[in-house]
């Protein structure tokens, strides 16, 4: 009796981690098959298929991709256009995150009249199309004389990004008690110096969260990337798009490789050293 | 009271100045509170602003830029009618239900399996969420190699010996629009199973005493109990995904580029089809517009019982 | 932002999605053409597809600055030279006998109200056929099918042998194309009405329900699993004989040399099948547009670069890079640097002009301006991806399109 | 000197009267108790106090200076609040300062002003450890500390050892009763737990409904409770209200709580308006602790007494509490620890009348 | 017959050892009380005794039927928690039901159960709403209610009332108190208000460190811990502790709190073993309720007085405490609603030495 019972929780036991083993398989092939690739040549490939071990482990794609793939006659590979992505991603990132928490902030501790209004619209902001704003913004951009400027990306990485970190920041913040702002008040803290002194501090859960969540979604957009950019300013993303199809042109299925991995590589890395932060705060934030 | 009145201390305590300070001092502070309006005040004209420009433009025959020659509910009318219309709609239908049906229950799975205290579990959540990192068009490049007949899976079981071996769904006009499923459901189910896990582990431990009292079976237990007990977070899941399911654009271009034929054609490369590549820009807002709204089908009631759970004083959450 | 001083070195911004590959050095070489010539050549790619480089320039336009040239073509230029200001290259064209060498049906393109706005920069012939000879060994053929029952017949001999006849992708546009293809090499004259000009009565006529029909049983003659993919992946495939023809403009002979693949030893390369017994030319000419500008430099840059564009010399360099024809029908084609599908190519196209014969592709947007391209894209590429939808269908489908937005 | 007053306060949250009508003068030196059942707008009426919420009606002035539109940092007041609302992310130092941070008091006046607060509360070793690292009782101290520090006209306090348990709260409460003491300074106090109205107030007000009730020293509360639902709220367990026919027997008047004479409690101290009463139903307020088992040895106080069922007894150790039935009524009586009269019996109780209460039925005012 | 025994029960998690070799033996229809400082390790035998935990060593029966390796749900036990763990998303109804439902009762049994239970606990209004809808009473009584429905063999609560206010928990202490002289199921009872153990326990096992300390009675945990722990953890405010000489003066000893005779507190029920440590130190215990003011008029009785400094005093309306010095001490003396000693003048203090205590310095445990 005891005996069976506890061969059958062994055996359960051995069915789960199958499955959890199953399904890491499921998600790491993907990666493994973009890693193998960037080590196998243009031929080796198309003769076989993409799933493949190299027949010999070749460095000569990742050096391309990196150093001196041609694009638009400057060959020097997808290494300035990383540059150019930070550029852009980290200023972007963290403006909207500072204004995402401070309208948080604003619309959770500061309760007035027609905020959850406002709250409701901004959020609503998460749901638009990027299609969809794409030429008014091309005329916002016009107006403010922002055309083809980093600046004026970074403008409307920030204005968009701000229906999402406010959204985060502001589900955050509910949960502060209202007596911090009251003893704060009493002590006769300003608006700017509750915020800086005493919600801030408090808030690297729900900052982590929406910095990755930023810069994720900064550094993988394209199409405002493109449009809105110019020469040798433009952000990694377009340098991918390169070399992915082309009417008149064969994939180089290992450059491809190579490059998307190097490019996927700052928010593979956010991922993997702030991924549990990312789940902790997001929790404290999203339930609400 | 009057004058006679002013701060006369307390017996043991020395005189000391009424604080009050020049209103000087509150200009800073109150600099601050209108700056801060005026953010709050650009998030929501972006919002509507961005909105109410594209409704706008949805009524004239805009083609390659702006124009306001107002059509009426032309371009509406055209789009319902239209096929491939028709066809991105259904598709939305089974991509959205698949997609967020299959990441949460994926997503539930694995927090679920994670929860039963195993080991490496870093190591395996690290592994599940990193595809959060990618960008749909990476995603749907490489799913497109991997479910590609001719040179991803279906080949390379071939090249293993097993000669007839057949997985031919990208290429499949009925079956197409599920690699765009899966290839999503990779990307996002991990991000559900984090949250579902973090919201797990932030139940009561004696909710699992009580159920374990109470005899519940594992699957009783957690169907019964805990994911109703999470209830909020799988809300919040939902509408996250709900709102990438909406958005995905970028995943069937990589992926299936709308097809085979228009197989796969999601209302957000209509959007854009009609918008850019066709030139008519007019139409092209109408479809956005048209998305808008059946988004809002969806979230109205959302918000109604989020406000009735509110209203009721169900306390935190 | 500043205006740069009038006495300004020559300077010109232009804008395409050529940035790498064959096209990417066939636009360096262009800019090296024009350097020489003073001018500083300031290119920035937008790549990706066509329409990323169109919301670049849409974006450049509505900000009020576009670039001095950018890359368009076909139709898009009449429309897009509608909602920004074009420069009048007359004067620079008129001074040269560009005119009198090219097609005249591309000439109007490229002069949509009568004055010169845009150039063309190079002719590719759709209607290639490209066959693998290991494929042709096999079934004993040595030529390549002339008419589509001829092809009909060298595919059925190649399906008895286990060869794939078609090697077909199947995204949107390769669809259309295999449609216009089908379609011109039955009629010239009723691809000429049913598509450029969108003539109902073409549309619903014989010829188009012949076209679909043939298109069906191209279609037959495809392997399923393909659907969705670029041509590019099937070359190595068609080489060693698992395929038996690919219909590709003729950047796919740049992509097979690229491969080192040879002309005559691992494939044939000719016009794809016509029964009309005169030569048919669909042709996908890329073009460049010059936009207003109020700098001096910049006009100055686009004047010299237009006059590159025309000349004798850059037809030659720019075509030897990226396979396709030149503009001008006064080139000599013998240069080893060209290929025989090339010369091939180049000699179709002055035979096609003599006999009215040149047409304009609907797949790569020549045809018909976007909006129209899209909609008959649909149906087509819906046509050949469900077998369950009849010629007939199609046909009526096509014509009903083309009703709602003609 | 007042050092707070309120008048005719009323306060609107939307269309809900939270504060209807609140009077309040408070002297230099008070402690004053505000004390009621959850939700009856104590919080708001500190709130108000404090400026952190605008009244809708009414005036306050705070040591004798009216204070409509002033600030809450200027209305020379400190504020302790129920969950002690520590900074989280500053030092216990930190915390402290912070006021005189934001009012810009030079450093070496700010480390004085802590090194005495801190010296005053114990809390010297705390100085640099952060909220989360302390225990309840240190939070609550600091807390303390916070509103020491500024030497305000008035304290405020929210409930301020809601949060403790009962050991510690009873030393802190002994601990701000000291304070107080020592200190000298206003302080208004907000609780709902009896114990620490009585024994720290110099003045308890009992609010109810938006309402102050009564407004009183703590003897006059509990001893003469304004009405009903004041007998009921202090003391613990509650007042017992019997339902009585008040009766006349000679010169005394006697409450029957039950249907025949045998249940008449004689009522010796008597006041005219209770005559006025005679012959009508009214409501005997009786404390538990007047309702006794005499033991017959030691405690041989005389007095009425009055049969009783007991129902059941419960034996804390240092008093026994019965549940006895009289009457129709349930009552409450307080006894010796060691007594032990048995379940279901019926036992003669001795009945303390001396500070017994008639309410009004209706009204349920008391009867003076 | 024995409802639970526990025996040589050790638990370990890690390398902390939690219990250390803890025996019970509990008959049927008792109601145990397990008391204790926080962390002792109440819960974690409670969850050992239901099978929530792993038991180290040792041997637990329930109802005379060994259970190691029983899985809970098997163990005929019903349990209540503190935080009451009600399933969120299950109406009252279905959270009563849900175990009946994993048993696999069929529906009518389930529903004439709930009605049963229901009716019992007052909550037949209750039933179909959500527990997020309840009132904190209201919930705990769902949560007995999904305890009782399983009629078992023995009851766990773990802190059932910890998270009521004060009144509701007199209230529900109450209900249990009945609830258990209806259905006399046995009980195990885990808390640490030591009125709520004093009231309700047929016996209390005081536990410290793993430990039983002792396991009694009410009264004689009350009247004779077994050490100063126990003495000082039962009773609020704690047994006063005084460091004391015992002296003898004739036949009688005496313990000498203070530096003179003056302060020699007779002690008239010394035993045998108490004379053992005549003219040595002891410290000696004397309950609060033990050490009152005589108002020389009612309470008369005689015996020993103890002049002291009165320090503090508070009055909470039913009785006053004063905290009073007594030599080094401070002792707490509980008195007369009524007496109002000064703060700071000397009284004399009657004691009553007829409970008092007298433990071992060094080891802490009563002298008996
Ligand atoms: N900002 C507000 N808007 C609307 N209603 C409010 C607001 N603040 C308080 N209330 C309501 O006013 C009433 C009084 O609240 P208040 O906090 O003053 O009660 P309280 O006496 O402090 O109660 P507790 O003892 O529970 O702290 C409550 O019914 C509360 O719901
Ligand atoms: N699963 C566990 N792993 C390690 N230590 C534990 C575990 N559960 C409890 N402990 C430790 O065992 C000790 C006893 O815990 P237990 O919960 O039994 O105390 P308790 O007497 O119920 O306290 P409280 O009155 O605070 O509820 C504590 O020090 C606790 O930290
Ligand atoms: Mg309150
Ligand atoms: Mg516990």
């Amino acid at each position: 009796m005891v005996e069976a019972r506890s061969l059958s929780a062994l055996g359960s036991r051995a069915l789960l981690y199958a499955i959890l083993i199953a399904f890491a398989a499921f998600y790491l092939t993907p990666l493994i098959v973009v890693i193998l690739n960037s080590f196998r040549s243009f031929q080796e490939i198309t003769q076989t298929s993409v799933l493949g071990f190299p027949q010999q482990f070749r460095f000569d794609n990742w050096a391309q991709a990196w150093g001196s793939y041609c694009i638009a006659g400057i060959c020097s590979g997808i290494k300035p256009y990383m540059w150019n992505s930070l550029m852009i991603a980290i200023p972007a990132t963290l403006i909207s995150t500072l204004l995402g928490a401070m309208n948080g902030y604003l619309l959770s501790l500061w309760r007035f009249k027609g905020a959850n209004l406002i709250f409701g619209i901004i959020t609503f902001g998460v749901f638009l199309p990027a299609q969809m704003k794409l030429v008014p913004w091309a005329i916002t951009l016009r107006n403010l004389d922002l055309s083809n400027t980093v600046t004026g990306l970074i403008l409307i990485h920030v204005v968009q990004g701000m229906s999402f970190t406010t959204l985060f920041c502001r589900n955050y913040y509910v949960n502060v008690p209202q007596d911090l702002i009251k003893a704060a008040k009493v002590d006769g803290a300003g608006f700017l110096q509750i915020f800086r002194r005493i919600i801030l501090p408090l808030s690297p859960p729900i900052l982590i969260v929406t910095v990755i969540w930023q810069f994720t979604g900064i550094w993988n957009e394209f199409l405002y990337g493109i449009t809105f950019s110019e020469g040798s300013a433009r952000p990694v993303t377009a340098a991918l798009m390169a070399l992915s199809a082309n009417i008149a042109q064969a994939r180089e299925y290992g450059i491809e490789s190579a490059s998307v991995l190097i490019a996927a590589l700052p928010t593979l890395l956010v991922y993997l050293f702030g991924g549990k932060y990312f789940v902790r705060g997001l929790t404290a934030g999203a339930v609400k | 009271m009057s004058e006679t009145a002013i701060t006369m201390p307390g017996q043991a305590r020395p005189a000391r100045p009424v604080p009050r300070r020049s209103w000087l001092s509150e200009i800073p502070d109150l600099l601050t509170r209108i700056v801060a309006g005026v953010i709050a005040t650009a998030a929501v004209g972006y919002v509507v602003g961005f909105t109410l420009w594209t409704v706008l433009i949805s009524f004239t025959d805009s083609t390659l830029l702006p124009e306001y020659n107002f059509v009426g509910f032309k371009h509406y009318w055209q789009l319902l009618n239209s096929r491939i219309w028709q066809v991105a709609y259904l598709n939305l239908t089974i991509y959205g239900l698949g997609f967020i049906l299959g990441a949460t229950g994926v997503g539930l799975l694995l927090a679920i399996l994670i929860d039963q205290k195993i080991r490496g579990e870093n190591v395996l959540r690290t592994i599940y969420l990193y595809p959060m990192a990618l960008s749909f068009v990476v995603t749907g490049t490489v799913w497109a190699w991997l479910l590609n007949p001719t040179i991803g899976v279906e080949q390379f079981v071939r090249g293993l010996g097993w000669t007839q071996f057949k997985f031919g769904w990208l290429v499949d006009r009925d079956l197409a629009i599920y690699c765009v499923v899966i290839a999503a459901i990779w990307q996002a189910s991990g991000f559900a199973m984090a949250l579902f896990l973090a919201g797990l582990r932030s139940l009561d431990g004696d909710l699992y005493k009580a159920a374990a009292i109470d005899g519940a079976s594992p699957a009783r237990m957690y169907l019964r109990i805990m994911v109703p007990a999470i209830w909020p977070i799988v809300v919040s899941v939902l509408v996250i995904l709900l709102q990438t399911a909406i958005k995905t654009y970028d995943l069937v271009r990589a992926l299936t580029a709308g097809g085979p034929g228009i197989a796969t054609t999601l209302p957000t490369n209509v959007v854009y089809d009609y918008m850019f590549q066709r030139g008519l820009m007019g139409a092209g807002s109408a479809a956005a517009v048209m998305l808008l709204l059946s988004l809002l089908i969806v979230l109205l009631p959302y918000a109604i019982f989020q406000r009735l759970r509110r209203g009721k004083g169900g306390g935190h959450g | 932002l500043a205006q740069a001083p009038a006495t300004a070195e020559p300077r010109l911004t232009v804008i395409s999605q050529w940035s790498a590959g064959s096209e990417g050095a066939a636009m360096d070489a262009f800019g090296k053409m024009v350097t020489e010539k003073g001018v500083k050549w300031e290119h920035s790619p937008v790549s990706g597809f066509t329409t990323d480089m169109m919301n670049k320039l849409r974006a450049d336009i509505i900000a009020g600055r576009p670039p001095a040239a950018s890359q368009l073509k076909g139709p898009e230029i009449k429309a897009w030279s509608a909602i920004g200001a074009t420069i009048n290259l007359n004067d620079v064209v008129k001074a040269t006998d560009y005119e009198k060498n090219i097609s005249a049906d591309l000439a109007k393109i490229h002069k949509p109200k009568g004055d010169w706005i845009a150039l063309p920069l190079q002719i590719y012939r759709v209607n290639t056929l490209f066959a693998s000879k290991k494929a042709m060994d096999k079934i004993g053929a040595t030529e390549l099918p002339k008419t589509w029952d001829e092809f009909n017949a060298l595919s059925a001999k190649m399906a008895a042998a286990g060869i794939t006849p078609v090697a077909h992708g199947g995204i949107g546009w390769a669809d259309t194309m295999y449609f216009e293809l089908a379609l011109a090499g039955i009629s010239a004259d009723a691809y000429r009405k049913a598509i450029m000009e969108l003539d109902d009565k073409s549309l619903r006529g014989p010829e188009v329900l012949a076209a679909f029909k043939q298109l069906r049983q191209l279609t037959k003659w495809m392997n399923p699993a393909n659907a969705g993919q670029h041509w590019s992946v099937f070359l190595p495939a068609l080489m060693k004989g698992e395929y038996g023809f690919l219909m590709m403009g003729g950047w796919a002979s740049g992509v097979l040399k690229k491969g080192n693949f040879e002309e005559g030893k691992d494939f044939l390369c000719g016009a794809t099948p016509n029964n009309t017994g005169k030569p048919v030319f669909d042709m996908n000419a890329d073009g460049m547009i010059f936009w207003d500008t109020k700098n001096a430099d910049l006009l100055a840059g686009q004047k010299a670069t237009a006059q590159v564009a025309m000349s004798k010399e850059f037809a030659k360099a720019f075509t030897q890079i990226n396979g396709s024809i030149p503009v001008r029908t006064d080139i000599d084609l013998s240069d080893a640097g060209f290929q025989d599908c090339q010369r091939d190519a180049a000699k179709n196209l002055s035979g096609a002009i003599a006999a009215n014969q040149a047409i304009m592709s609907l797949g790569h947007n020549m045809a018909q301006t976007s909006p129209v391209t899209a909609a008959l894209r649909d149906v087509l590429t819906e046509y050949v991806h469900n077998d369950k939808i009849t010629p007939e269908e199609a046909q009526k489908r096509l014509a009903d399109a083309a009703d709602t937005v003609r | 000197m007042s050092a707070l007053s309120v008048e005719g306060l009323r306060v609107r949250f939307g269309s809900v009267e939270v504060l209807k009508s609140v009077d309040l003068a408070i002297e230099s030196g008070e402690f004053i108790v505000l004390v009621g059942p959850s939700g009856c707008g104590k919080s708001t009426l500190l709130n108000v106090i404090a400026g952190l919420e605008q009244a809708t009606e009414g005036r306050i002035e705070i040591g004798g200076r009216e204070v409509t539109g002033v600030p809450p940092k200027d209305r020379d007041i400190a504020m302790v609040f129920q969950t002690y609302a520590l900074y989280p992310a500053m030092t216990v130092r930190g915390n402290i300062t912070f006021g005189m941070e934001c009012r810009g008091v030079a450093k070496a006046e700010q480390q004085a002003a802590v090194a005495r607060v801190a010296k005053l509360l114990q809390i010297e070793h705390l100085l640099d450890r952060r909220p989360a690292q302390l225990s309840g009782g240190q939070r609550q101290r600091v807390a303390m500390g916070r509103a020491l520090v500024r030497d305000p006209v008035l304290f405020l306090f929210d409930e301020p050892l809601s949060n403790l348990d009962a050991k510690l709260r009873v030393e802190m409460r002994m601990e701000i009763k000291r304070l107080h003491q020592r200190i000298g300074t206003t302080m208004v106090y907000v609780t709902h737990d009896q114990v620490e109205a009585m024994t720290l107030a110099t003045r308890i007000a009992v609010m109810n409904g938006g309402h102050i009730q009564q407004f009183a020293d703590p003897q006059t509360i509990y001893d003469e409770p304004a009405n009903l639902f004041v007998a009921r709220f202090m003391g613990s367990p509650p007042m017992n209200a019997l339902p009585a026919k008040l009766v006349a027997s000679g010169s005394e008047i006697a409450a029957m709580v039950g249907p025949d004479a045998a249940t008449a409690v004689p009522l010796p101290n008597a006041t005219a308006a209770m005559k006025g009463w005679v012959g009508r139903e009214v409501v005997l307020g009786i404390r538990p602790e007047c309702i006794t088992l005499p033991d017959g040895k030691q405690d041989t106080r005389p007095g009425p007494s009055l049969p009783a069922t007991v129902e059941m007894i419960e034996p804390t150790g240092a008093e026994t509490m019965a549940l006895i039935r009289v009457g129709q009524s349930e009552v409450m009586a307080r006894m010796r620890p060691d007594a032990r009269p048995a379940v279901g019996s019926t036992a003669s109780f001795a009945i303390d009348t001396a500070k017994a209460c008639l309410f009004d039925p209706k009204t349920e005012s008391r009867i003076a």
